[in-house]
């Protein structure tokens, strides 16, 4: 599965996108993990209320499932327009 | 009904002159324009950054316009979203909306507005003296969406 | 803060350009064209033709204007509105609202429009194959103005 | 004092504007003389409900006082925009 960071996120964890091997249920799952990993993904996922979800992209709640999903993005609040 | 994420300039007149061209029912047009702002002073800019998500961003300005063409009765539309790097005064975006008559024009150009503040995949970074920021998703963005429920 | 009365048509962008030149704190600007609308079949029109009351026209459009700048934190306005003889697709206003925020650039230009339709002295006869009639004032236009009281 | 007549009522009445000598109180007062002219007059303000007036440029009712004005007008609603 692809996952990609966008803006502060991105700054935070020092990648834009990465390829993740997991069986993590949900995007909350995936989550757990990556902060596990280390501090910077810790950092990055510290406050979940600042972070947005896009599953196969289109925006996505942390109780999405990950079966079949090939592209998880992670990103701030957008500020379009 | 088109949508473009460019990192190019765009030329108001120009794109309205296009949207309009031959078509002699549209009664009303109405345009939005979006540019970055330099307050100066301590919140000085030197540069706005706009990053975004580029597999996502036009299917979600897409979906943002089949949504307006649904409620409204327009004739045309347009939405023109820039990234990249951008000076202070340059134009970040553009919505274009026609239609017969004013209200639906510029209620649908509302629309469009409200939902690419909140619901397009797009992040600024302002550049300044001290440095660069994010900047902040505004609370009044979010709540501005519930008027169209 | 401008208003102009003219027989000649206009270029929006050009106007724009010129609203917005060298002003950075600008963040939003609006704009609103009202062309000749021609729905074609028996309702055809081969001519709009626009009557106004000279003596009085500027002063109105320019009382409505410094209304909507008492009322709004706009940074520049501008009101175009052409009299004469027009063709189908011509152009026959425009107003654009320019403002640190959209919010306050859309409600004045929505606020100019529901004004210049009922309080601004013009007068519309659409010129068609059955020869030629006054455009009636809509009951809806009058009624527009109450959400500003 | 100058009467100027616009759009339909213009047309009905044949001039967009004339010099009128009058001692009209109020703009009622006025209409009801131009009335009793010529049926063309009667005609254009038989519907005083379809009639605008402006004295002296500003949007004024039928009681409008006439003492020192120098225009009147009188056209339909309007149609700007």
């Amino acid at each position: 599965m692809r996952v990609l960071y966008f803006a502060w996120i991105r700054e935070r964890i020092g990648l834009s996108q990465e390829e993740v091997s997991s069986d993590a249920a949900t995007v909350a799952d995936l989550v757990a993990e990556l902060r596990a990993r280390e501090e910077r993904y810790d950092l990055a996922f510290s406050d979940m209320a600042s972070v947005r979800v896009a599953v196969d992209q289109e925006l996505a709640g942390l109780d999405a499932p990950l079966d079949g999903v090939r592209e998880v993005a992670f990103f701030p609040p957008m500020t379009g327009g | 009904m088109a949508v473009r994420v460019q990192e190019a300039d765009f030329d108001l007149g120009t794109e309205v002159a296009r949207l309009t061209s031959g078509n002699t029912s549209i009664g009303a047009l109405v345009t939005f324009t979006g540019l970055v702002r330099d307050l100066g002073g301590a919140d000085a800019i030197s540069a706005l950054e706009l990053e975004h998500y580029p597999a996502m961003t036009a299917a979600a300005l897409e979906r943002i316009e089949a949504e307006a063409c649904a409620r409204w009765a327009l004739q045309e539309s347009l939405i023109i979203h820039r990234y990249g790097r951008l000076e202070p005064g340059a134009q970040i975006m553009m919505v274009a909306t026609a239609a017969p008559h004013r209200g639906d024009a510029f209620a649908a150009a509302e629309f469009l507005m409200d939902f690419l503040k909140s619901r397009a995949p797009f992040w600024k970074k302002e550049h300044g003296a001290d440095g660069a920021r994010w900047v902040d998703a505004r609370e009044s963005d979010e709540a501005a969406l519930n008027r169209w429920t």
